[in-house]
């Protein structure tokens, strides 16, 4: 930022104004808020919830899977179990989680303005967040359903038993919540930047945002009408998904699958968002190829609504649409491969330090790159015969999900936590957390892998005794990663009352929201900034050494 | 505690190659990018004292040959994978044709002598294999590991899976749909026998009739020969010769008579009612259980067709 | 930024043009989620009736056409006439856009009551698609496809419409009140987006109920 | 009755012109599979209401790019989504009465 310290100065100046978090400590000034960065604060405590309910699923299935008859008697509870782990952390946690939390925060300050274009439909989309998600809770909590979190017809409609239809009620008001947020963000990013910040001076946050929103605003309707007919079928025994009156229970899968695959690059977008943040900014170095990475954001958007086909190759779809899903499955991996390479471009001949986001970070290119390699295994026609609905493509996802977009989501919180909290938390500790995660998350997963090519399926509660091995490997790894978990909940809320306080910009980075103070007073800017450069304005390596 | 899956059948060992091709494109993406993260990671820390130079502006031409590189290898391995899909697919016409009924939580196959075996399957070894598949219930699975094959089992219509066994032996056979509480229980194996021994299996097994023996009875039974009888074809078409032969309909279509077609005639008949023939045949749907319909079925393919199994 | 800020213009909008325009994009971009909302039924529809089609359209027959048609005149009739409210409104006449409101929600209930009319019928005559069923034998089957994607899709199009009334009576409420002027309608607008998006949905539906499946 | 008026009653008896061709159009002889031609003047009529009732030509460009976005994905759900189901071969066993 080449303007005079005086003006920015006055554009961070707090002018006595109590910062958003002291302005206003009742109850109702917290529930009836419109102010995007409470209600960013909202949903990151809903979040967290969410993330240890089905965490806990998660803990309770590699539990189960230690032994070969399933330490828990009753498959119908495992069935329950993995259904429940399935939902919360597909709708509850990974959909959400970086755009509704660190989004909705970050993006008024990252371009300037004071809020959202419609701040009063972010709160009812918290809202219709926390109705959507009572309902599923109750519903899973009150007796479970056990058909997967991809509800396939005629199970979901005619065989399960399981308030089915209160869950799927529960997602459908949820689905409700993320095309608000998507809708605000789409139209806050078009109208509501600085004055001077253009499109490619927008951080690649903004960007992976954006295509976020698009996504969710465009994928999450057909989600919901799918949903409709199925609540109408298993209510009134008979609908279009029903193969006994002639109906195609391969058309609810075209219907979900055109929301599912979509919904799995809305959950892993914001990640190479947050990437693109963490990298330049601890690497002291300018994004490498800032187009070709802000394009391919928008790119994995609109290819990802090709390519659902590929879920389908065993399930009974023509064998003309599977060749023309598989080859279109190719075309969407480009994009995040260009992702990749422009991140190692940055980190070459920059100044990288090591804070707790960078090893967040540098764990995400790793893991996320191994997921998309093995996403094009699944891609092959003939390797998905084999490979389809097997262990392999419960690791394929987890990497990516997993091993990608929950390391971006920490690295995203540790990154932004002096901003949004005004305090900076233990820096060795959460390296440590960092690590372990990686650590942990690779000895649940890997083995994963083996198991698939072996043949073991998925969502089986007792299975023959040679995989074993590899099963209490997982199950091992898996109790690592659960204390990589909890130690940020230990620390980040400890720093909350002990933690010192943050300056503006406590990692020296680029960007407007780093002009606020930390944290940040209700109004974001007392003066609307002007942009004058673009987004990652670190000075070049060999003209100056970036003050350290 | 194996790493290694046997590799049953003819196609799994090219599985297997194109899933190691795929590793090993894989494993050398890996290498480059973990290998350059850590070696700018380790070089370029920002305490160390390295000159950083200009940066190198050719990077740009190189990213884009670097990533349409990869992105024509892995097009080469999609190549490969689908030539071997449209293999799989489309099962030959000399197959041993095995009927196989899935439901809520146990695999049932009939073989054409009539053999009838729960959760296991027999199959000659080096000898095409056909399994004709649909389920009663929901969405099943057969998926056999060591044949690296597998296929959904849809209600209502009928799914095709082929498969070659070339090594003698018991493999693991899996659901691999999520089909209720009871799907990680509907498993069972498949036995590969050698052709004596496939044989004396059959003797052993086989029931007092055949398939198609059961199906005559029913043909009966049903009041079929009623109308379809060798003499009169008034009333409905002669059966004798139908199968496989082309079937001029009363829309002006063409079909031909495979099972799926007498199925459905069996089931809906006024849906494709033959040329020059009033729709008088009542429906058997809910009348005949899929087991019944299979013999019936087979009884009409025995009544002599166009290319005798 | 100039500091006099027009009414009703939220204190982040540079002016009200810019804030008028921002809530009409962010309508657009709702009636996005709406259309392929609705797209998703057109793709049930096209799967099942290519599955089921003599079936499929002996069902369609069965549909009461006079209503149907009617219904379609009525809401390209409401459009039209919000649409002229919304013109009058730019001419700074409010009094005739509360008219306009009121006969284009008058239209809506009538076409609702017209609706609820044509389901009584077809209730009594056993079209809906579980239990008891009209038709029997071959085309039963898809004949209940065709039903059970009628009653879907035209419960949520009434459900849209009852929406679609209540807004335009509220924006008559507010007109009555004098909230509206020549300089300041962007409520109007909006709603009449919503409203005509509303009648783009029957336009569409229409000849998928009641005219494919009659015929040769 | 400005200009505005004459060419909104103009649009409107353009529609209904429209409703009474696809009325009319539906008493033509199709074949089963071609009868779905008759959703051709649903469409001219959807995108006169777009043009006229709402305006899309004249507002803010990014409304347009908008409405040409949901035009595009409705043709991926539709066009992709039954590429499927017109290649797939296998017959559809149409049971007919519920067991």
């Amino acid at each position: 930022m080449s303007q005079t310290a005086a003006l920015n100065e006055r554009i961070a100046s707090p002018l006595g104004r109590p910062s958003y978090l002291a302005d206003g400590v009742t109850l109702k000034s917290w529930l009836l808020t419109t102010d995007h960065k409470r209600i960013a604060i909202l949903y990151m405590i809903s979040i967290t919830v969410f993330f240890f309910l089905g965490g806990s699923a998660a803990a309770l299935i590699r539990y189960n899977l230690i032994v070969p008859e399933g330490m828990l008697r009753s498959a119908e509870t495992y069935d329950r179990l993995f259904t429940m782990h399935g939902v919360i952390m597909v709708w509850f946690f990974l959909v959400p989680a970086v755009p509704v939390t660190i989004g909705n925060f970050v993006l008024p300050l990252m371009i300037g303005a004071h809020d959202l274009a419609f701040p009063k439909i972010n709160l009812l989309s918290w809202y219709l967040f926390i109705a959507g998600g009572a309902l599923a809770l109750y519903a899973l909590f009150a007796g479970g359903v056990d058909t997967g979190w991809t509800f396939y017809a005629p199970l979901s409609t005619d065989y399960a038993e399981g308030n089915v239809v209160l869950l799927v009620t529960g997602i459908f008001v949820s689905g409700f919540s993320s095309i608000a947020t998507g809708l605000n963000f789409i139209v806050t990013i078009h109208r509501l930047r600085a004055p001077g910040m253009t499109w490619y001076r927008m951080p690649i946050f903004l960007w992976s945002l954006y295509s976020t929103s698009v996504i969710m605003v465009l994928a999450t309707p057909v989600l919901a009408i799918t949903l409709l007919l199925l609540a109408f079928e298993r209510i009134f025994h008979v609908g279009v998904f029903d193969p006994r009156i002639g109906g195609d229970p391969l058309l609810f899968q075209h219907m979900f699958w055109f929301y599912s695959h979509p919904a799995v690059y809305i959950m892993i977008l914001p990640g190479l968002g947050v990437v693109s943040e963490i990298i330049p900014a601890f690497s002291g170095k300018e994004l490498f190829g800032y187009k070709f990475v802000a394009w391919c954001s928008i790119a994995i958007a609109v290819i990802g609504f090709f390519v659902w086909g590929h879920h389908m190759f065993v399930a009974g779809q023509s064998l003309y649409a599977s060749v023309v899903f598989s080859m279109l499955s190719y075309f969407v991996a480009v994009p995040s491969a260009i992702k990749v390479f422009n991140w190692l471009g940055t980190l070459h001949k920059g100044y990288i330090r090591f804070d707790a986001p960078m090893l967040y970070a540098l764990g995400f290119i790793g893991l996320f790159t191994m997921g998309g390699l093995t996403g094009l295994f699944l891609a092959a026609l003939a390797a998905d015969v084999h490979l389809h609905d097997t262990y392999f493509v419960v690791a394929h996802f987890h990497y990516i999900m997993v091993g990608g977009m929950v390391s971006a989501y920490f690295g995203a919180l540790h990154y932004w936590w002096p901003k949004i909290s005004g305090r900076i938390y233990p820096d060795m500790i959460a390296r440590a957390a960092a690590l372990l995660m990686f650590l942990g998350f690779n000895l649940t997963f890997f083995p994963q892998f083996i198991l698939g090519y072996l043949g073991m399926p998925r969502r089986y509660h007792s299975y023959p005794p040679e995989f074993q091995v590899l099963h209490v490997l997982s199950s091992a790894g898996a109790t690592i990663l659960a204390v990589a978990y909890l130690m940020p909940l230990f620390y980040l809320t400890w720093s909350l009352f002990r933690g010192a306080g943050a300056p503006a910009n406590p990692w020296d980075a680029k960007g407007l929201e780093w002009q606020t103070p930390s944290p940040p007073f209700t109004a974001n800017f007392a003066v609307t900034p002007v942009v004058t450069e673009g987004p990652y304005a670190y000075p070049t390596p060999g003209t100056s050494q970036p003050h350290v | 505690m194996k790493f290694s899956l046997a590799e049953a059948s003819a196609n799994a060992a090219e599985t297997d190659y194109l899933i190691a091709g795929f590793v090993a494109v894989s494993a050398a993406v890996l290498a480059v990018v973990f290998g350059l993260m850590l070696f700018y990671v380790v070089r370029y820390r920002h305490n160390s004292p390295i000159d950083r130079g200009q940066i190198a502006e050719r990077s740009f031409r190189f990213e884009v040959s670097w990533t349409a590189a990869t992105l024509l290898i892995f097009f080469g391995l999609f190549i490969w994978g689908s030539i071997m899909y449209v293999r799989l697919y489309l099962p030959p016409s000399n197959a041993l044709k095995i009927y196989v009924v899935a439901k809520q939580w146990m695999w049932k196959a009939e073989h054409a002598g009539g053999q009838r075996e729960i959760d296991t399957l027999h199959v000659p070894v080096n000898k095409p294999v056909e399994l004709v598949m649909t389920s009663q219930d929901v969405i099943h699975d057969f998926f056999v590991p060591a044949f690296r094959v597998k296929r959904d089992v849809l209600p209502g219509q009928y799914e095709t899976l082929w498969f070659r066994a070339d090594e003698v032996g018991t493999y693991h056979l899996f659901c691999s749909q999520l089909c209720g509480t009871g799907h990680a229980a509907m498993i069972g194996s498949v036995v590969v026998l050698s052709d004596p021994d496939y044989a004396k299996w059959l003797a052993q097994n086989g029931t007092s009739d055949t398939l198609a023996q059961d199906g005559k009875q029913l043909f009966i039974r049903y009041g079929c020969s009623g109308c379809h009888n060798d003499h009169g074809t008034v009333r409905a078409p002669s059966l004798v010769g139908l199968y496989g032969s082309p079937v001029p309909l009363s829309n002006g279509t063409t079909v031909t008579a495979d099972d799926r077609y007498i199925r459905d005639s069996i089931l809906q008949p006024r849906s494709r009612i033959v040329a020059s023939y009033a729709p008088v045949m009542p429906s058997f749907q809910g009348v005949i259980s899929e087991g019944d319909l299979l013999k019936l079925v087979a009884y009409i393919e025995s009544l002599g067709s166009e290319n005798p199994p | 930024m100039s500091e006099e800020i027009a009414p009703h213009v939220h204190f982040q909008y540079a002016n009200a043009r810019h804030q008028a325009e921002t809530a009409i994009s962010g309508m657009w971009l709702f009636l996005a989620t709406e259309a392929l909302l609705f797209g998703g039924l057109l793709l049930a529809w096209v799967v099942s009736r290519h599955w089921q089609q003599s079936s499929f359209d002996a069902g369609g027959r069965e549909t009461v056409l006079w209503i149907g048609t009617i219904n379609l005149a009525l809401l390209i009739t409401s459009s039209f006439v919000y649409s002229t409210g919304l013109g009058s409104i730019e001419g700074g006449q409010p009094r005739r856009l509360i008219q306009c409101c009121w006969i284009t929600a008058g239209i809506g209930l009538l076409f609702l009551l017209l609706k609820f009319y044509e389901w009584h019928i077809d209730l009594s005559e056993h079209l809906f698609p579980a239990g008891p069923f009209k038709l029997h034998g071959a085309e039963a089957g898809g004949a209940r496809l065709f039903w059970t994607f009628y009653f879907v899709a035209t419960g949520l199009h009434a459900a849209h419409m009852t929406a679609g009334i209540g807004l335009v009576l509220w924006v008559a409420r507010q007109a009555r009140r004098g909230a509206y002027s020549a300089a300041w309608h962007t409520p109007v607008e909006v709603v009449g987006l919503y409203w005509s998006f509303v009648d783009m949905v029957w336009i569409v539906l229409y000849p998928m109920i009641y005219l494919v499946g009659r015929g040769a | 009755m400005n200009k505005l008026d004459r060419r909104l009653v103009f649009g409107w008896l353009g529609l209904l012109a429209l409703a009474a061709i696809e009325f009319g159009g539906s008493y033509l002889p199709l074949p089963r599979s071609l009868r779905p031609l008759l959703l051709l003047p649903a469409l001219a009529m959807v995108a006169t209401v777009a043009l006229l009732f709402m305006r899309v030509a004249t507002g803010p460009a990014i409304v347009r790019s908008f409405a040409i976005a949901t035009v595009f994905w409705l043709i991926i759900l539709l066009g992709l989504g039954t590429l499927d189901p017109m290649t797939r071969a296998v017959y559809q066993v149409q049971s007919t009465e519920l067991p």
